[in-house]
């Protein structure tokens, strides 16, 4: 069953509260780095909340959030420079996937990648016991000298085709979450399948407000984005 | 020695590399110490017990799981109770112990094998990964599961070679 | 993925060992169990609902278990406080679970009082201690036991006050720094309700925030997240409308559809400002009957004299409160910063006035008072015990210490997350008064600085591995109970606080036993729900009773006459010539008042309007940075009358000039190595000053001085300074 | 000109002397050299194994600079190799009689920077010891590499260099090694009698081997242009601002020419003070190279310039970003750049009296190439550091490491030169015996003239 799995982030929504942030951490073994490695510009977190200041009218300086995760362009530009496939196009799940034992860490994708949302494991992350208790088990811990990325939660995906294979029914709407929309407060990231026109996603992908990230590369992002409203008067 | 000797001795050790990457190995190990002599035969060939039943979680489950105790004691609490085996089974029913089974199939690190997508929906028979197995007296590993035996498989069955179904 | 039913379908509390160790390499051996549990299936995981404490708010949780490890913490669809959301703090509460510094046995003393300094005492030893000290102060003078404690809400606050009764001792203290005493007060006086509201956010069309960050650190910061989300978008034709007024951009302000900086202290005026021009353009009925607030003085609170007060201009407050006006239903809700000036009664009055004025109380989009009495009449007067209780406790906290000082207690019981050493003003003294009390026993999962002081450290279970019950304070009509129950198997030999304290009770005897007729604290709460005429079972599957049917909500008996709140100034200490800077506190949103500050995972979460991790930093506006020759990334010494730190500088673009800013959480002594030396604790620089109506802590209250200094390391951000104003780039 | 000791009024095996001084049995201090180059190439590899096992945490990299000094290494490397093929290729078929006594040093540097400068790919990967992924051969997983990944490109071209350069190199070599095989002895002996392949010197020898040379250098040139184009396409293919640019390719290659011919320049001097050299490289022949260098600024010059036009009327936000960051944080750098490449060398390569001395070349050499360096600093670091989503941008300096390797690289060549130079003559002797045996004092009239026969079979004659 194929299926063009999508995201849709509604910037009017978000508060910027990194709880987006927190659950990615928890779900997908995502190593904490510390203060001086952070100051480096290491952080290993795969969706990342931007904020922005921005001038505006009455000369009000507004912050404005934009979470970043892997925008899982149908043309990525990691994909072709990766010499040896290690991350490729999902053509069943319409992901760009990323396969950790096949990388061999030339960081190209991560060059390539006009959104800067691949990490590269510096370090063997050592986790303190017991801490390591914590680590899902679905998916690897990836070890040093390997890209690693945003995957959709491609684990939580699958949990959701295997549920649904085992009670013989197709995936429903809303059913299969990353863990950032599963968490998110105020609903502002919203998941789900591009090929079923009755989704939300798909409804959501005609709203006016959709844009997508630079979208003058041509990348294709599967994530996109609801500008932000202002309501009217003062 | 002539060059021409020298020349095909070269190409025979090339071509010996080639055929050892290209096709590894299926020699199985020697069979391990197990706490109790578990024997497939007896169970499985002699009195044809299905795999599924003391592999319960094959069928549901991404692991097949090794039977529990209390299920081997179903049987045996009966069955062969005097037997020396059956006693060191019986033992460690009474001490409330789990048996320290020594792993016989090894797989792939980062690999994800679904047991129940093989075994309740591909239909793929156990003996297909597990040769032999049923008729070994102490199990050893007889396929070495290579990505390229996997492949050849998935790609004859016509299912997803795609990365992601095996490695994430 | 959550199968929202399959949770359900799981069985409730659980024991089982662990299958597997690490799952980075594939163990040698396979060890199926003697008796496989029910329900189980090999590698499938399990879901347990619970309820989450790394914060006051109550949210519900589900817990996956795969085998015999918690892995994650999601929200509860089903609790109606969070429908499932949760924020970062509560998805870090596996970290806590699983601390390499959690305590994992009883400490006793091992070095001079205070120097922190501990060894490993088995479970018995450490019992019999309790029990001497308990005993032999009992028998002297019962009224020498000090409990002090973070506010309990539920089944743990009746257990532990009712031994506190039964013990003889009335000196129960619960400490919160960011209680809501002003809130009470205020509602009270615009109400006539002492109680927390409930503010329907998601059915408001207009909503007017004063300092009020609720999408952060607020009263219930998920279930205000979600409501948020449903105000501005759950409406096929209504995108609710929200402003802010607060003395900086905070991460709810960025929300907000206008941001208007006013001075600190002064959110009153400009909510008097509002009124004001609702009352003289007659823009809602309320507000068209409001004659006799016009007369009573509300005819001077022009919106030209709130803007000179303020600092925005009186056409903002104009348009504001047209727009206001024209919007109903509306809502005003005021924040902690407002609360927490010495003039936060009159701050929070006058919010509670526009809401009066609006004419929203008890309506769907407004503010009502939910009865949450209702669910535990037969308790009687001991009800108010289980309720959320809101107060910080200030002076109670004050008067314990004076006491303490003059040598009243012989033992003192510590307990909770809300370490009264680091939060509290350092001209209290309190750790130098508790070293007064002869025998402190701490009832901890860490040592933070307050923990350290203890002769007895007692670990307790995290909130994943006890039993428990929690009303949440906001986020539902009353109807809603939630139950907690360990997920996992303890991992550390713990035992909970109230188990031990019915423990002491039965070993103590008399009335202490009576009181506490329990034989574990499981029990008691197995018996408190067995008489609701409910499934406790299915109860604690879904994770609580959620009834949904609201009762009656709370008569609101002020509503109909609207009083004028006394006006009050806001007083900061210090002289403006040598500290020319308000100092403003606010609650880090990953921090909160520093627990979290243990957790890498909040240590390393960016700040939402700084970016910062790991360290904290001082917020000034470009023109003060520009006066005092600071800029962005410099090294200060930041000086109060109270005390002084050092921190970096960020230069924030939009915070009321004339105000230094910092997050609270970070400055740890003790706490871990993930928490201690991370920059200074701000805590430091608070004086001891009240709120005027109230004696709550008033932290807006002092002056600041910033003197640039050399200082190591560099503050690290998220996104780059120059980087961050280049929003179009991305587009 | 004198030439009262004209190389051409010697003897033969005088001559051998004279120009195979490089292959004298090793002295202390030659020894003592070499074996300090050994040893801080050894710390180098030291370092290596150290960031191998520890992680390239190691390294000042970072996101979004993920790519550091090991690339520019790698570049820089490539493009000083770009020498030999130039000098020896371009000039035999251009049949610039002054090439011979330049043509082995160049050829080996080629060979030998390509060596060092194919290291660093594979050092800089994050798991080296899977290097072997990169490689289409037909494995257990039954997988292939990507061949639309320019890195796999990169890995072809610089193996196909380098089994080029190297043949070449030995190629040229062959009839030298067969005079070395008739007077040496030993070891050496029998290393000069496998290398030489039997070379007599036959007619039909020379007559081969005059046309094979002749068609590797025709064939090797579209191989060092297509190589330099390839290491450009690892940016140029990418979605990188300042990257992404249809020049890069030529603007690589000069690039890579012009530090190649400064590079020559610097090790032509150092062997001729080495190994007294001096009567066979004469300041005329640095004059030429210093007009080839001229040449090289200008139309390197030109390619910098071109570069900024396409950025200029694409106007993308983000190539300005970088641009930008060339007056800001990296102004340093830019500065250096532009005053290393071009306005130190153009102005003084422009007059003959600096061309001519031999110490100023050596100077202007080091600048060009200090300059070429920083170039590619500037390609690889401000582009990645200011990358499309400014809140992600970030600095990058290199760590201990990574200077490490740096002074390790250029150890290593200087290493594998100077033993080069001990096995094999570093100076073409055939090839300068060639061009001797055109020049011959010939009696014109009543003078006696000494007269250069070119290949054309024209005749230039000088006066004795």
């Amino acid at each position: 069953m194929k299926r063009r799995w999508a995201m849709v982030i509604d910037m009017d929504l978000c508060t910027g509260c990194g709880a987006c942030v927190a659950a990615c951490v928890a779900e997908n073994n995502t190593p904490t780095v510390g203060e001086s490695e952070a100051g480096k510009g290491r952080l290993m977190q795969w969706i990342r909340v931007v904020r922005y200041f921005r001038k505006e009218e009455h000369d009000e300086t507004r912050a404005i959030y934009v979470a970043t995760p892997c925008m899982h362009c149908e043309k990525a530009p990691c994909e072709i420079v990766c010499p040896v496939y290690a991350t490729y196009h999902d053509e069943d799940d319409h992901v760009n996937a990323m396969v950790y034992n096949r990388c061999i860490g030339t960081r190209y994708c991560g060059n390539n990648c006009p959104y800067s949302v691949r990490v590269f494991n510096w370090w063997d992350y050592k986790r303190e016991k017991p801490l390591d208790e914590q680590l899902n088990p679905d998916l690897t811990v990836r070890s040093r000298g390997v890209m690693e990325k945003c995957s959709y939660c491609i684990q939580r995906i699958r949990r959701g085709k295997e549920t649904a294979l085992k009670e013989d029914r197709p995936i429903r709407d809303g059913e299969v979450l990353p863990a950032c929309a599963q968490t998110c407060p105020p609903g502002a990231i919203r998941f789900g399948d591009l090929d079923d026109p009755e989704s939300a996603v798909s409804r959501m992908m005609k709203d006016p407000r959709r844009f997508r990230l630079m979208e003058h590369l041509g990348t294709e992002p599967s994530t996109v984005y609801l500008k932000k409203m202002r309501g009217p008067g003062r | 020695m002539t060059r021409n000797a020298i020349a095909s001795l070269l190409a025979l050790v090339a071509l010996a590399l080639a055929l050892a990457v290209l096709f590894p190995t299926h020699s199985a190990a020697a069979p391990p110490e197990q706490p109790i002599r578990y024997s497939h035969k007896v169970h499985v060939t002699d009195y044809k017990l299905d795999c599924r039943f003391c592999h319960v979680y094959a069928a549901k489950s991404a692991s097949a799981g090794i039977p529990s105790l209390a299920k081997c004691m179903m049987c045996h609490r009966t069955i062969a109770a005097e037997r020396p085996e059956i006693r060191k089974l019986a033992q460690y029913w009474k001490e409330k112990k789990p048996i320290p089974w020594v792993r016989v199939t090894e797989l792939q690190e980062y690999t994800y094998f679904p047991h129940f997508r093989m075994v309740s929906y591909g239909k793929v028979p156990c003996l297909t990964c597990h040769p032999g197995i049923d008729r070994d007296d102490i199990a050893v590993q007889r396929q070495e599961f290579g990505m390229g035996w996997c492949l050849t498989c998935h790609r004859g069955r016509g299912v997803s070679i795609d990365c992601w179904t095996c490695h994430i | 993925m959550l199968n929202r039913r399959g949770f359900l379908k799981v069985g409730g509390a659980t024991a089982f060992a662990a299958l597997f160790g690490g799952c980075e390499r594939l163990p040698k051996t396979l060890v199926p169990f003697v008796v496989p549990p029910e329900n189980y299936a090999l590698g499938e995981s399990l879901w347990y609902a619970s309820v989450c404490r790394q914060c006051p708010a109550g949210c519900g949780i589900v817990v996956r278990n795969s085998e015999g490890r918690a892995k994650k913490i999601e929200g509860n669809p089903l609790h109606p406080v969070n429908r499932g959301k949760l924020c970062a703090r509560g998805q870090a509460g596996l970290q806590a679970l699983y601390h390499p510094e959690r305590l994992g046995k009883p400490l006793k003393l091992d070095g001079p009082r205070g120097s922190g300094k501990f060894r490993e005492i088995p479970w018995e030893e450490a019992l019999r201690l309790l029990m001497t000290g308990l005993a032999s102060v009992r028998e002297e003078a019962p009224g020498s036991l000090l409990m002090l404690s973070e506010p309990m809400r539920g089944h743990r606050n009746l257990v532990s006050a009712r031994f506190m009764k039964a013990f003889g001792s009335p000196h129960r203290v619960a400490w919160d720094p960011f209680g809501q005493d002003v809130h009470l007060a205020a509602n009270e006086a615009a109400y006539g309700v002492r109680d927390l509201p409930e503010y329907d956010i998601a059915g408001t069309r207009y909503l007017l925030s004063f300092s009020g960050d609720f999408l952060e650190t607020g009263l219930s910061p998920v279930h205000f997240g979600h409501a948020y989300g449903r105000m501005r978008a759950a409406r096929p034709t209504v995108r609710g409308k929200f402003v802010h007024f607060g003395p900086r951009l905070s991460m709810t302000a960025a929300s907000a559809d206008a941001f208007l900086p006013v001075a600190p202290g002064t959110e009153g005026f400009a909510a008097l400002g509002i009124a004001h021009v609702m009352v003289r353009e007659k823009l809602t009925p309320e507000a068209a009957g409001a004659v006799g607030l016009w007369n009573a003085g509300l005819k001077e609170f022009t919106p030209e004299a709130a803007g000179e007060r303020t600092g925005i201009s009186a056409a903002d407050i104009e348009v504001v409160a047209r727009e206001f006006g024209a919007n109903q239903p509306g809502l005003a809700m005021a924040g902690d910063a407002a609360a927490s000036c010495a003039n936060g009664v009159f701050n929070l009055s006058a919010v509670g006035l526009l809401n009066l004025l609006a004419g929203n109380v008890g309506k769907p989009g407004g503010i009502s008072f939910p009865d949450r009495l209702a669910a535990f009449r037969k308790y009687g007067a001991e009800a108010k015990l289980l309720l959320p209780a809101a107060e910080s406790g200030y002076p109670a906290v004050r008067d314990a210490v004076e006491r303490m000082g003059k040598g009243a207690f012989r033992m003192a019981l510590l307990s909770g997350a809300t370490n009264p050493a680091f939060t509290l003003p350092p001209s209290l003294n309190f750790e130098e008064a508790l070293l007064k009390v002869p025998t402190i026993v701490s009832f901890a999962s860490f040592l933070d600085e307050t923990t350290s002081l203890s002769d007895l450290v007692l670990p307790v279970p995290t909130f994943l591995e006890e039993w428990g019950d929690d009303i949440a304070p906001a986020g539902h009509g009353g109807d809603a109970i939630t139950l907690g129950q360990p997920v996992v198997t303890p991992f550390r030999d713990t035992r909970s606080m109230p188990d031990v304290l019915i423990a002491a009770a039965r070993e103590l005897g008399g009335p202490a036993a009576a009181a506490l007729p329990w034989g574990s604290f499981r029990e008691c709460l197995d018996k408190a729900y067995a008489g609701m005429g409910i499934d406790l079972e299915e109860a604690r599957r879904n994770g609580g009773i959620f009834s949904g049917k609201a009762g009656a909500s709370r008569p609101t008996p002020k509503a109909g006459s609207p009083a004028l709140p006394k006006a009050a100034e806001a007083a900061f200490a210090g002289d403006p010539a040598r500290y020319p800077l308000v100092l403003h506190v606010y609650p880090s949103i990953a921090l909160s008042d520093g627990r979290g500050a243990n957790l890498p995972w909040l240590q390393e979460l960016p700040d939402p309007i700084a970016t910062a991790v790991w360290r904290n930093w001082v917020e000034v506006g470009p023109k003060t940075a520009a006066a005092l020759a600071l800029s962005d990334g410099d090294g200060v010494t930041v000086s109060s009358p109270f005390g002084s730190l050092q921190a970096f500088v960020f230069v924030h673009p939009a915070i009321a000039e004339g105000v230094a800013a910092m997050p609270l959480g970070q400055g740890h002594t003790r706490y871990g190595k993930y928490a201690a030396d991370r920059g200074g604790n701000p805590y430091a620089l608070l004086p001891a000053s009240v709120e005027s109506a109230t004696k709550a802590p008033a932290r807006q209250s002092t002056r600041v001085s910033l003197v640039k200094t050399r200082m190591k390391g560099a503050l690290v951000r998220t996104v780059h300074p120059e980087g961050q104003w280049l929003y179009e780039n991305i587009l | 000109m004198k030439i009262e000791n004209h190389l051409s009024r010697l003897d033969e095996s005088k001559l051998y002397d004279e120009l195979s001084r490089s292959n004298l049995p090793a002295t202390k201090r030659w020894y003592a050299g070499t074996g300090a180059l050994l040893l801080v190439v050894l710390a180098s590899v030291a370092v290596f194994v150290y960031m191998m096992f520890t992680g390239l945490g190691v390294t000042g990299l970072n996101r979004p600079v993920m790519w550091g000094v090991m690339i520019i290494l790698f570049v820089f490397w490539v493009g000083l190799s770009h020498s030999g093929t130039l000098i020896s290729a371009i000039l035999r078929i251009t049949r610039a009689t002054w090439r011979a006594p330049v043509l082995r040093g160049a050829e080996a540097m080629t060979a030998l920077a390509l060596m060092v400068g194919g290291l660093y790919p594979l050092m800089h990967l994050g798991r080296n010891w899977r290097f072997y992924y990169i490689l289409p051969y037909p494995s257990e997983r039954q997988l292939w590499p990507n061949f639309r990944s320019p890195l796999l490109w990169d890995a072809v071209a610089i193996t196909t260099y380098l089994t080029g350069s190297l043949l070449f190199l030995y190629f040229g070599m062959i009839p030298d090694l067969a005079i070395a095989r008739d007077r040496a002895t030993g070891w050496r002996k029998k290393l000069y009698t496998f290398l030489a392949a039997g070379f007599r010197g036959t007619h039909e020898e020379w007559r081969r081997y005059h046309v094979a040379s002749t068609l590797f250098a025709v064939i090797i040139i579209p191989v060092a242009v297509s190589v330099h184009s390839i290491v450009s396409w690892d940016f140029a293919m990418a979605m990188v601002p300042m990257w992404h640019s249809t020049i890069f390719a030529p603007y690589f290659v000069a690039g890579a020419i012009y530090s190649g011919i400064a590079g020559v320049i610097a090790v032509m001097v150092i062997l001729r003070k080495a190994f007294r050299l001096e009567k066979v490289l004469t300041p005329d022949h640095f004059d030429n190279l210093g007009k080839l260098l001229l040449t090289f600024t200008l139309v390197w010059g030109y390619f910098y310039f071109s570069d900024y036009l396409t950025a200029w009327y694409s106007r993308f936000p983000e190539d300005w970003e970088v641009i930008r960051s060339y007056s800001g944080h990296y102004l340093p750098l830019f500065s250096l750049l532009v005053a290393c490449n071009f306005l130190i060398p153009f102005p003084l390569l422009c007059l003959k009296r600096v061309r001519q001395s031999i110490p100023a070349m050596f100077a202007v050499s080091l600048v060009v190439n200090v300059g070429m360096f920083t170039e590619r600093v500037q390609i690889v670091v401000p582009s990645l550091a200011r990358r499309n989503d400014p809140s992600i941008w970030a600095t990058y300096f290199p760590t201990w490491v990574e200077i490490s390797f740096i002074i390790g690289s250029i150890a290593m060549f200087a290493l594998i030169y100077v033993i080069f130079s001990k096995l094999f003559p570093v100076v073409a002797i055939s090839d300068v015996k060639e061009q001797l045996f055109h020049t011959t004092d010939r009696t014109i009239g009543g003078a006696n003239l000494s007269t250069v026969v070119s290949g054309e079979g024209k005749e230039e004659g000088r006066e004795t």
